[in-house]
């Protein structure tokens, strides 16, 4: 069973930080027609200093375990946005689980995806059709707790079910969060924090990938 | 769109300590803390503390609100962004002189996440804190939903009558009901003609046609209820007010105070012409002003329109407006 | 350009009827001279008149400065052209409480030749009246030929020192050195971003290229003395500040008070990085900051684009500078 | 030899402010290149309150010569510009001379020129090779004396000295009024003031020259 160290986890960060640092333009834009045009920049640098102190508390001895923690302080300080708070709380309940410990199981890992979900609808009290970030996490959280299947499997069904709540939020009109005052202004266009939730999601797919190849249980 | 910057990344930091330096003798950050932005003359033993915050790129809000009979600090965060708990808190911890403390803010959810969150923290060190969540713009959600709506401009009124309530060391109570109660008599609209660029890409937030103006919008670059044609100022007044007035319905002999405000580069000659005219109509419906601000009070960054904010009077209310006060933006003798 | 007005040529007098609801506690027209507006507070028996005035479109100047601890009155003209010598006089005549009448006004030959003929028609009436035309913008004239500047946004530090020594009831001829010293210490220098457009035309006055500004720009679309590339906001403030000190040599330890100015639509962000620039700069060569003021104080309608004024203090100028005063554009307790 | 009575001068003044009116928008092009763009409005709008006023006081009577007069106050109330005192001190130097006369002569009225250039210089203190207006009225007033020709003779004159003399402004660089900030940067411009001067003297030539076919004298 691989184990993930400090510094892997924080590679993991960073996969999925890049991604959405890919994704910046197009998120801003997507936020741009029903938003303020921050999330980009929001998801981007926020992810950015979640893997700078990451890296920082991982060279300082942190534990592999502890890095949620870290990594929810420091997406908070960084992102006053919407979102800000909400992965702070995702990473935080993400980081109740793992506390303490200093590697993680690869398979153990798909399990945050229903942490992220929890901890979001915590703090946001969002609901699946209010045309959010919780249309994806959601649904993705759903597939990957289906314990009949192995980690990557579970992963990839995730990665589909984002997609799936992603492209639905299009046809919503937005009830919660700055583009519900666009009301029905808000249809035909995709939800800023559902494309990034779907980006996290499959980059966190391919971040763990390398580490589960053994595929189904 | 050009812009007086030095590295974008770097705009909001600088402005807050060109601010900082400007305002020197009214307001300081808190050490440690740089986005804590404290008065140096107000806070006192007993007094209720009042906390106001929000996103950069309003300036001079928030930092041109704290100062003797307004807010004792503000916590301001990056563009059009909210501050996190850290900077809340600090300033919470320090307007708290015994007698709790009081939240002002804008309905952002952004804001709302991390003014609750500073406010679960400092509850744990028995501060006592109340939350008032500003929903002056009318434009942004229906009067059934007023609780859903945007804090905007109108922010200026509500920051003075909840400074004025403290100075006169009203108990937190006493200030979080008139405070509710300036609120839900504050009502804003706002229209561009052009829209404002951020520093990072010096680019519209959104496209306006020559002869298009955008009614209804946010001050973080959001948009607005309806695109029209560009009118006149006389009909831009019109229309502000007329959608003011129906929800404010005052009667003959109420009086009310004016805001016209700047979002961000419309110069003052074009201002003070809307005021000329909403002094018009108010005046032919019988509606008595107090008293009107007019500049740039609440901008969002360089977009260029106005927003129209009014604050329908009471005998207290009218009377906390015009007590003396000293800020940065605002200074009444 | 769009902008928010009705007829053009009603621009003018509708923004300045607005003015005049909105600061109505503080400035009123004389009845049968609209264009000369007067202090409803501060002229009393004994104290010297202050006059100023000049053109439209410089909005909050003329009026902004009119009320207690400032100017008596202001003869406003229409559009960047000078009030005749009608209104001047009758202002005059208003400012006139036996002890004399000092004109301030900027530099600019149709001012000189109407407010000449205001004083030839005062000085029939026995009113003394004396002259200070300022001259405080450095990038319009070599220092050999300082007589020729014109006169901008500095006005409002002499307005002030004006205002408070006729407070302090100096009198006629202890007024006039002070201002006059206080014109020959202040220095300003402005840079465009973009021009203006006046409300006829709607049509930028002059023409600037994508990537250009122009340095040196007057405050009515005058072109100024070098164009270049736009530079980044630390560049520009030490562009302007380099030619002020130039000229100022100040010694380490002397104080001067700052504006940053907005010439019509650079909004707040941008001019708290230029005065962060600015006292960064100052404190490293050892000059003390007395006081600063950052804002539209003095415009030129929507040109974008700032001025900074430095005045170099004295004792007693920076007491004056200090003292108390209560008008539209500025509020000191 | 043919008298014109005030509303035949309101009508003259009619004539050059209606040239000026057509003018309006180059007189503000060459203001704007070395000034502030306003010398069009200042003397199309102070022509026309000078036609206004001027007809005004006709219909109430006022003796033709008193027309200069009730023009100067026009003129000056109209205009802030520095083309206002000046234009104002010029119609009052020329009132000067028909004073009370209820007509006037056609032939008298060529020496308007020379009181404009006077009313002007004292006033404003230029002199030819300033850059002003003043080099054309100067040489203007110079071809509008010439004693030994007939009055049509010396307004024919008079326009081809204002047009060297507005001419001629190209090449020099302003010391005199808004334009001497730019010093050497006005050099290649024709200067706005005398642009419209040369406007004035040929309009006064034309509206003339019907009340004075005899030509020579
Ligand atoms: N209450 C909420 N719960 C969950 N997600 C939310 C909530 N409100 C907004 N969102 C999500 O946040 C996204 C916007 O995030 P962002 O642009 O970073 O914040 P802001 O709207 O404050 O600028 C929306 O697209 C939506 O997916
Ligand atoms: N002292 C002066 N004497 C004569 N003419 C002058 C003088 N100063 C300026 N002028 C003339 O005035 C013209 C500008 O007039 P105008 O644009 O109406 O005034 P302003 O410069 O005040 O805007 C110049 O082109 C010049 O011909
Ligand atoms: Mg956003
Ligand atoms: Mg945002
Ligand atoms: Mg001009
Ligand atoms: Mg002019």
């Amino acid at each position: 069973m691989t184990q993930l160290d400090a510094q892997q986890v924080v590679f993991l960060f960073r996969v999925i930080a890049r991604r959405l640092a890919d994704a910046r333009v197009e998120l801003g834009a997507l936020d741009g027609a029903i938003g303020d045009a921050d999330h980009g920049t929001a998801m981007a640098d926020g992810f950015a200093m979640v893997v700078q102190s990451g890296a920082e508390a991982a060279a300082r001895g942190t534990a592999a375990g502890d890095l949620f923690a870290v990594a929810a302080r420091a997406f908070l300080n960084a992102v006053g946005a919407t979102s800000g708070p909400l992965y702070a709380s995702a990473f935080m309940r993400a980081g109740q689980r793992f506390a303490g410990q200093t590697t993680i199981a690869a398979e153990e890992l798909p399990a945050i995806i229903g942490d992220f979900a929890e901890g979001i609808a915590d703090r946001g009290k969002a609901r699946p059709g209010d045309k959010t970030m919780m249309d994806v996490w959601a649904p993705a959280a759903r597939a990957a707790s289906l314990a009949a299947e192995g980690p990557l499997a579970r992963l990839d069904r995730a990665v589909v079910a984002a997609e799936g709540g992603r492209d639905a939020t299009r046809a919503m009109a937005a009830s919660v969060g700055r583009a519900a005052r666009l009301a029905e202004r808000s249809l035909g266009h995709v939800d800023p924090g559902a494309a990034s939730a779907a980006i996290i999601i499959a980059a966190l797919r391919d971040g763990l990938a390398p580490h589960l190849s053994g595929g189904h249980n | 769109v050009k812009k007086l910057i030095n590295a974008p990344k770097d705009a909001v930091d600088e402005a807050l300590k060109g601010a900082l330096l400007a305002h020197e003798r009214l307001i300081m950050a808190l050490p440690d803390t740089p986005r804590a932005i404290v008065a140096k003359d107000g806070p006192r033993a007993g007094k209720v503390g009042i906390v106001i915050g929000g996103g950069a790129g309003h300036e001079p809000s928030f930092w041109g609100y704290v100062g003797r009979g307004l807010a004792d600090a503000a916590a301001v965060g990056n563009l059009f962004a909210s501050p996190p708990p850290g900077p809340i808190l600090a300033a919470t911890q320090f307007a708290d002189r015994g007698a709790g403390v009081l939240y002002i803010y804008g309905n952002f959810s952004g804001d709302v996440m991390n003014f609750d969150m500073a406010a679960e923290l400092a509850a744990e060190e028995q501060i006592a804190v109340r939350s008032i969540i500003t929903t002056d713009d009318i434009a942004s959600s229906p009067v059934e939903s007023r609780a859903a709506r945007r804090g905007v401009a109108g922010n200026v009124f509500i920051f003075k009558i909840a400074g004025a309530a403290a100075d006169r060391m009203m108990p937190l109570d006493t200030c979080e009901s008139v405070v509710r109660r300036a609120n839900a008599r504050t009502y804003t609209m706002g229209l561009a003609l052009e829209p404002g660029s951020p520093p990072e890409t010096r680019r519209p937030s959104f496209d306006l046609g020559p002869d298009e103006i955008e009614i209804g919008v946010g001050v973080h670059g959001e948009l607005g209820v309806v695109r029209q044609k560009l009118i006149s100022a006389d009909e831009s007044a019109d229309l502000l007010l007329d959608r003011i007035l129906a929800e404010m319905h005052p009667s003959e002999g109420d009086q009310v105070a004016v805001l016209v405000n700047s979002l961000g580069s419309t110069p003052a000659m074009e201002l003070y012409i809307i005021l000329r005219r909403v002094r018009q109509r108010l005046k032919a419906r019988g509606i008595g002003v107090h008293s009107c601000l007019v500049g740039p009070y609440y901008t969002s960054l360089d977009m260029a329109g106005v927003s129209l904010s009014l604050l329908h009077l009471d005998p207290e209310l009218a009377a906390l407006l015009e007590a003396p006060c000293r800020s940065a933006a605002l200074t009444l003798p």
